[in-house]
């Protein structure tokens, strides 16, 4: 056994995307192969549970944790992953925020299973079998994990000592949190791995006093390349969204859609966004305003949460 | 004591959180106090500058806080103390309460009210008609409605329906891990 | 987020001390105050002393909270008591003596929001819990502020040259500090002006208001700027800046002797819908009245052949010293203030919005504004109170009180002055005609000094009071004795019946009501407007001349219906408020502000719109944001507003907020 | 645009002439007028007094019928119910009004209206007289285009009676509830010479002419005396009741007076009809008692509409005081 300090990465309800944009660091992938004892990926290498389980407590430095928490196992495996490492860091927005598997929220698990299992098109399950926790067989007792009707962030789940926001995190970002865990530096609890403002501070757009008459729908213009987005009718979450990618899509005639989560110190990424948006409306009567919301916010939790609806004050939408 | 058990002896009393403009409806509500007038003691008043100030995470923080309802009052349209930013409350409630609508929260559970410092009445009446609008919706217990207690146990009971096959369902804390 | 400190034992946490009041019986008699007490001590964070006490706000009751600080080390103060705009003042007094910073206190509501809205003690007690909680969450959050000291301009803006104006002009010039005296009409004097006698001592308005405008023109300290109105108003208490547009008089003041050639020489005559009340005439180029102050007349460009047809210039041809000037262009000054005083006055009912009156229809209904005009000597008729042929005297004439006042339909409040203006009026008939007079009242007002006995003068000399509604004034005779009459259809509440009066003439005592453009001024000088549109004074009672903006002051009747005396009284209050504030040099402002973390500001100016008092600017080369604490209200509207929670509201942050929340919530579900 | 049409029992025999002209009126103006099917008696102007329930029951059969056939007419929600006749009118927008704010008076009425299968949601039924439906959603200057004979130099007497505008009921869209102008503002806008006849909201007398000739005499003779002395060369009537009691009984009037009034009586929706240049008959006219002949010569009398007032020049030595002027706004006018 090397004296290398262990590094665990688990794959809960997310993409995959966090371990591809991982692997986009490139060949300083080396340098991490490296300085850890890389016992535990199970995007990349096989191993098993009772592997971990037979890592002293604490004996992992630190585990990199992408997803979020929708099943028992992935409940199971943040307590087991959260009592063998020293740290345990929430990579990407699912795992920050909920992310897109979060807006599973906005509905239930009855309506995902018969979505899934029943009514969709392409389904034919005349017995109409649902997953189960137990089924008995010849051979025996077969289990699944549970599937829980609300999907919960890592910090709902367990304790978490630090965060790595985006969806996917940027390479660079991803690099910075492994080069200051080669050099052994201590995360300060609660860090957030991001600037400290928003995405406009790194948008390249000029701007103005905003005032906006007409929300648009990105299909329904084509921006004017300098000007902000915003001000052009296109919900931007720029204003809300923490710095840290370099304004990519902005940068590309694309409105930012929140996924690096709130700034600094905000609670509610959502209540943020929309009363942002809110205070410029050009409305001033109750009429106005929904006559522009109505025209322009078809869905204002898909629009407002996307990222981040389980991190959210509310967390989920009521069973209706 | 928590809210979820309600029988004769504990019958539902709604909580209602109101978020007060300190030149009109706050004066308004002590207004109604000098005047006497009685109204129900279901709403717990947090005293703000002004209406603009009422951020629309202040209204989810008292929901997942466990209020049944949130009431926001300022000045009258073109009577702010602060000349216009009650249209500023006006912009971000319609847009709160279409975001709460999208998430199932009741119409009932979150009012905008103009009361001017004269007001007394008017607020008091607004009051009692929100607690017994809320009453009637019953408890809200946001922070149970992502408890996961309710939902596994109906998953398998419905599963049980199904097939009489079934074992019993297992606690969550006994589920069996599943190798990657 | 916001957790509450744990228990104030030495551990760092806060100390916080409770005191909550009984208030008598006040709250005592509704809430369990003991109880509450013992359950604060044990059951909220950071308490370290919790009492109750009989009436917090005694001197005895301070002093507990001084020693309490000084003995207990507490560094956080909550009483529960009445309203904070009652006595938050008093308590953060109590906290500063002890050396306590008061902002680090914190009052619960639990009188006016409690006990006295409550029935049931249970209940009661739960609420004054909850409402306890909050505060004592919160107060552990709250920071140390200090309020903001600010230079006061000497010089002062008095806006309107009515009876009050005039008075705040002259009790500040007296004092020997520059004002500037703004009014949109060619003269100063405003209503009263207008008026014959005043009530109720009948001396002639002109002889006691002349002399006080004259002073006024003369006054070394007081630059008056007639026929001009004010722009714009940037700034706050201390430094206001405004901007003023003198209307073009076409006529150069520094030349014009006031000889009065250019009016005589005139050929156009209108209608004066201003000082005539639209019952005389004036020339195209006029003055108001004879003692005018301002003595420069001005042309009116609308009537003037000049400006319609490019010819007559008779005034310009006959004026010696050339003062006239077609070609004068309205100018704009900048005036930089330290306080503000309107006294704008108000508008006279129209009238003829209540149709079944005739008055627009039927020649000789008259209102109380033309009916002034008819008695003053200097009027139309040169006091010759006759219908509107112009020679036939009245015999008998109906005077209607309360025409639009006290009448949900158009004002409900009542104008305070028709009562005694319709027994002037009845006095002025009687004295000067043989007519008889009748007064139609709802109830009969006179209610100040003297009034009364001037009532009863008029129910000796004969005037005729009967207590009822006028239904309507028609032309329509039914009855002998009707034939070319207007007749009064009216009830007699005390006789009880429908009653028909014909008389020669019909005076509408119309209401006292905002100014057309009150609102609009209300907004300009940051203002606001109570439902009936009358501007709105910091307190009904305790603060009638200040205004919720600091450094804008109220006099007159553009704060309600008031009669000369009540006008003249608060226009030397106003004087006396602003006086203070010059004599004191500085005002602090408190320091309730938002500003701006600009760290954290990414520049996306969403908030630049916020501010109606433009504190906000946006500063292009750093990309950020800034508050100006001095232009801030505190109103915490851009704290709302900023989608980067870059902007903190001192006093009212989030973390403030959401502490209070999850008190009051203390004993929801979770 | 279609509204439901109420015409009530007046209308189908005394008010035939009313009817007539309404009609032809609304389909010059482009108004669809739909009958409501087997209406009932509104109950005029005592029953109300005699039997609550019966009146509410009766009242609200209608109002029953226009809920289920009419809804959505108006392009809202709700059914929208044009009513010519004064009577009718108050009473279905009074009783709407009342069920909509009492719901014990609500559950009455419907509980009478089950026996009859029948029930009424309070709300859903907006209730307009046919000449708001003119004034207001058609508007003057609509009016004023359709206009082919001016009807100048006929002086009328605008005669609102004492039904149509009080009490004002929420919703109603008459300028004035003691003296109001929208009808004088509409005959104007015919080009005929309106008088401004004082006693325009007086009553006529109503039933009384049933009860008391005495006292519906005395009323009417007010009227008659006062538009006789305002010269007017007719008098024309927003309701059936009014028509009637001032033109059958004008002859009884003068005969109990000794007056020698001859005031035709016309609805104003004839003088509309005429002024479009709508054929007379189709209007009704002729089935007045007085006969509007000698009046009616008047119009389509060419003259050109008169001049714009001049600026007033006064006499040398004129005493006389003007007249208040019509105020541009709301306080007193400025001078710059």
């Amino acid at each position: 056994m090397s004296a290398k300090p262990k590094l665990a990465w688990y794959w809960a309800a997310s993409c995959g995307g966090c371990d591809i944009s991982t692997l986009a660091i490139d060949d300083k992938v080396l340098q991490v192969a490296e300085a850890f004892d890389i016992v535990f990926w199970p995007c990349v290498m096989d191993g098993k549970t009772s592997d971990v389980e037979a890592i002293d407590d604490g004996g992992i430095a630190v585990t990199l944790w992408n997803g979020a928490v929708r099943s028992s196992e992935h409940e199971h495996m943040a307590r087991l992953l959260r009592r063998k490492s020293r740290a345990l860091v929430a990579f990407g927005s699912c795992a920050h925020e909920g992310c897109i598997p979060g807006l599973a929220n906005d509905t239930t698990r009855d309506a995902i299973f018969a979505a899934a299992y029943l009514d969709s098109p392409s389904t034919a399950n005349p017995q109409r079998v649902l997953p189960r926790t137990e089924t008995d067989v010849p051979e025996g007792r077969l289990a699944l994990p549970a599937f829980y009707d609300t999907v919960k962030t890592l910090d709902q789940t367990v304790p978490v000592d630090a965060y790595l926001p985006g969806c996917p995190p940027e390479a660079e970002r991803i690099w910075d949190a492994l080069q200051a865990l080669i050099s052994g530096a201590a995360i300060p609890p609660g860090a957030v791995i991001g600037a400290e403002t928003t995405v406009c501070d790194e948008c390249k757009r000029t701007r103005s006093e905003k005032k906006i008459g007409a929300i648009k729908r990105t299909w329904q213009v084509i921006p004017n390349p300098e000007t902000c987005l915003l001000e052009q009718g296109l919900l931007c979450a720029g204003i809300a969204t923490r710095a840290g990618c370099g304004a990519r899509c902005p940068g590309v005639n694309s409105p930012c859609i929140g996924c690096y989560g709130p700034n600094a110190g905000v609670e509610d990424f959502g209540a943020r966004y929309l009363a942002g948006v809110a205070s410029v409306l050009d409305a001033d009567t109750p009429e106005d305003v929904d006559r522009i919301i109505k025209a322009g916010i078809p869905d204002p939790v898909g629009t407002f949460y996307r990222f981040s609806l389980p991190g959210s004050l509310l967390r989920r939408a009521a069973r209706r | 004591m928590t809210d979820h058990a309600h029988d004769h002896d504990h019958p539902f009393e709604p909580k209602i959180v109101g978020f007060l403009c300190n030149w009109c409806s706050y004066r308004a509500a002590d207004l109604a106090g000098t005047a006497r007038i009685k109204y129900k003691p279901n709403i717990r008043v947090i005293r703000l500058m002004c209406s603009g100030r009422v951020d629309p995470a202040f209204v989810l923080k008292a929901l997942a806080r466990g209020a049944d309802g949130v009431m926001v009052a300022g000045c009258h349209p073109g009577e702010c103390h602060y000349l216009v930013q009650n249209y500023k409350t006006i912009r971000r409630f319609q847009l709160l309460k279409h975001t709460l609508a999208a998430l199932g929260v009741e119409d009932a559970r979150v009012r905008l009210q103009w009361a001017s410092a004269a007001e007394g009445q008017l607020l008091a009446d607004a009051i009692n008609d929100m607690v017994e609008k809320v009453r009637a919706l019953g408890p809200l217990e946001w922070p149970h409605r992502w408890r996961e207690d309710n939902g596994l146990d109906r998953l398998d009971a419905e599963v049980t329906l199904e097939d009489a096959r079934l074992g019993p369902p297992h606690p969550e804390e006994r589920a069996r891990e599943v190798r990657p | 987020m916001s957790e509450t400190p744990k228990k104030g034992n030495g551990d760092g946490g806060p100390r916080v001390g409770v005191y909550v009041c009984h208030c008598g019986s006040n709250i005592a008699g509704t809430v369990d105050v003991a109880e509450v007490a013992r359950w604060a001590g044990e059951a909220l964070p950071g308490v370290v002393v919790s009492r109750d006490y009989r009436f917090m706000c005694s001197s005895l009751g301070q002093e507990l909270i001084e020693e309490d600080i000084r003995q207990q080390k507490l560094d956080r103060v909550v009483v529960a008591a009445c309203s904070p705009h009652l006595h938050e003042k008093t308590f953060r007094r109590a906290c500063a003596n002890a050396g306590l910073n008061p902002f680090l206190f914190q009052m619960a509501n639990i009188r006016e929001h409690v006990s006295w809205c409550s029935e049931e003690k249970g209940p009661a007690t739960d609420k004054a819990r909850a409402t306890l909680a909050g505060a004592v969450r919160r107060v552990a959050h709250q920071r140390p502020l200090e309020p903001m000291a600010v230079e006061v301009n000497p010089a002062t803006l008095v806006v309107g040259g009515g009876i009050a104006g005039i008075q705040a002009a002259l009790e500040l010039a007296d004092a020997g500090l520059p004002v500037t005296l703004v009014e949109r009409e060619p003269s100063i004097g405003g209503h009263m002006a207008q008026f014959d006698k005043t009530f109720p001592t009948l001396d002639c308005a002109a002889c006691i208001l002349t002399p006080r405008m004259s002073e006024v023109g003369q006054h070394e300290n007081v630059t008056l700027l007639s026929y001009a109105e004010v722009e714009e108003v940037k700034g706050s208490i201390g430094d206001f800046t405004v901007k003023i547009r003198k209307k073009a008089r076409f006529v150069k003041e520094d030349a014009c002797t006031g000889c009065g050639v250019c009016i005589e020489k005139c050929p156009q005559s209108v209608v004066d819908d201003v000082y005539e009340a639209g019952l005389g005439y004036r020339k195209a180029i006029y003055r108001p009245f004879p003692q005018a102050v301002p003595k420069y007349p001005v042309i009116d460009v609308a009537a003037c052949t000049y400006f319609k047809s490019g010819k007559c210039k008779a005034c310009q041809i006959f004026c010696t010293p050339g003062a006239v000037d077609f070609e004068q262009k309205d100018e704009t000054l900048q005036l930089h203030v330290g306080n503000i005083i309107l006294a704008t006055g108000y508008d006279l009912f129209d009238c003829s919005r209540i149709a079944q009156y005739g008055y627009g229809r039927l020649a000789n209904v008259f209102t109380s504004l033309e009916f002034e005009r008819l008695c003053n000597a200097a009027g139309p008729t040169t006091g010759k109170i006759v219908l509107r042929d112009g020679v036939t005297e009245p015999k008998r004439v109906a005077v209607v009180h309360c025409v639009g006042s006290r009448d949900t339909r158009h004002h409900e409040y009542c104008s305070a002055v028709c009562c005694m203006s319709a027994l002037k009026f009845g006095h002025l008939m009687l004295e000067k005609t043989k007519a008889e007079v009748w007064s139609f009242y709802i109830d009969m007002r006179p209610l100040h000094k003297g009034y009364e006995e001037f009532y009863h003068r008029l129910l000796r000399e004969g005037m005729h009071f009967v207590r009822g509604r006028v239904a309507e004034v028609t032309d329509a005779a039914r009855l002998p004795g009707e034939e070319g009459k207007l007749i009064v259809q009216y009830e007699d509440t005390l006789l009880g019946g429908q009653r028909r009066l014909p008389v020669d003439m019909v005076i509408l005592m119309g209401a006292l009501e905002p100014r057309a453009d009150a609102k609009a001024n209300a907004l300009k000088f940051g203002l606001s407007c109570s439902m009936d549109g009358w501007l709105t004074e910091r307190h009904p009672k305790l603060d009638p001349v200040a205004t919720m903006t600091d450094g804008v002051f109220i006099a007159g009747a553009c704060q309600g219906p008031k009669d000369i005396p009540d006008s003249v009284a608060q226009g030397a209050a106003a004087a006396a408020r602003v006086h203070g504030m010059i004599s004191r040099g500085k005002v602090l402002i408190e320091p309730v502000v938002a500003s701006v973390d600009e760290a954290a500001c990414s520049g996306c100016r969403v908030c630049n719109t916020m501010c109606p008092f433009n504190a906000i600017e946006y500063l292009a080369a750093e990309t950020v944001s800034r508050i100006n604490p001095a232009m801030c209200k505190g109103c915490g509207t851009c704290v709302a507003a900023c989608p980067a929670g870059a902007i903190t509201g001192n006093h009212f942050d989030n973390t403030q907020v959401f502490a209070e929340i999850e008190g009051v919530l203390w004993d929801a579900a979770m | 645009m279609a509204y439901g049409y109420y015409p009530g029992c007046s209308l189908e025999h005394s008010a035939a002439a009313y009817d007539d002209s309404a009609r032809a009126v609304a389909r010059a103006m482009g108004i669809d007028l739909v009958e409501l099917d087997d209406w009932n008696c509104c109950g005029a102007t005592e029953y109300i007094a005699l039997s609550r329930t019966g009146a509410y029951a009766l009242i609200g059969r209608n109002l029953a019928l226009a809920e289920a056939q009419l809804a959505g007419n108006g392009g809202g929600t709700k059914a929208v119910l044009a009513a010519p006749c004064s009577a009718c009118f108050l009473n279905l927008s009074k009783a709407e009004h009342y069920v909509e704010t009492h719901p014990d008076l609500a559950a009455e009425m419907n509980e009478a209206l089950a026996a009859g299968g029948l029930h009424h949601t309070p709300g859903t039924v907006e209730v307009r007289h046919l000449v708001e439906v003119l004034v207001t959603d058609m508007g003057l200057e609509a009016i004023r285009s359709k206009v082919q004979r001016p009807l100048h130099a006929l002086r009328v007497a605008p005669y609102y009676g004492c039904l149509l505008t009080r009490p004002q009921i929420p919703g109603h869209t008459m300028d004035e509830a003691e003296y109001p102008s929208f009808l004088d503002d509409l005959l104007r806008a015919l080009g005929a010479e309106v008088v401004d006849f004082p006693l325009k909201t007086h009553c006529c007398g109503g039933h009384m002419t049933q009860v008391s000739a005495d006292t519906s005499n005395t009323l009417l003779h007010r009227l008659l005396k006062s538009a006789a002395e305002y010269r007017a060369d007719l008098i024309a009537t927003v309701c059936p009741m009014c028509q009637l009691n001032l033109d059958a009984y004008q002859s009884q009037v003068n005969r109990a007076y000794g007056t020698s009034f001859d005031l035709p009586i016309l609805y104003f929706t004839q003088l509309m009809g005429l002024a479009f240049g709508l054929d007379a008959a189709g209007l009704g006219l002729g089935k007045e008692i007085v006969s509007a002949e000698k009046a009616l010569a008047k119009v389509g009398v060419e003259r050109p509409a008169p001049p714009p007032a001049k600026p007033v020049v006064r006499r040398k030595g004129d005493k006389s005081l003007p007249m208040p002027r019509r105020r541009t706004h709301r306080g007193r006018a400025r001078t710059s």
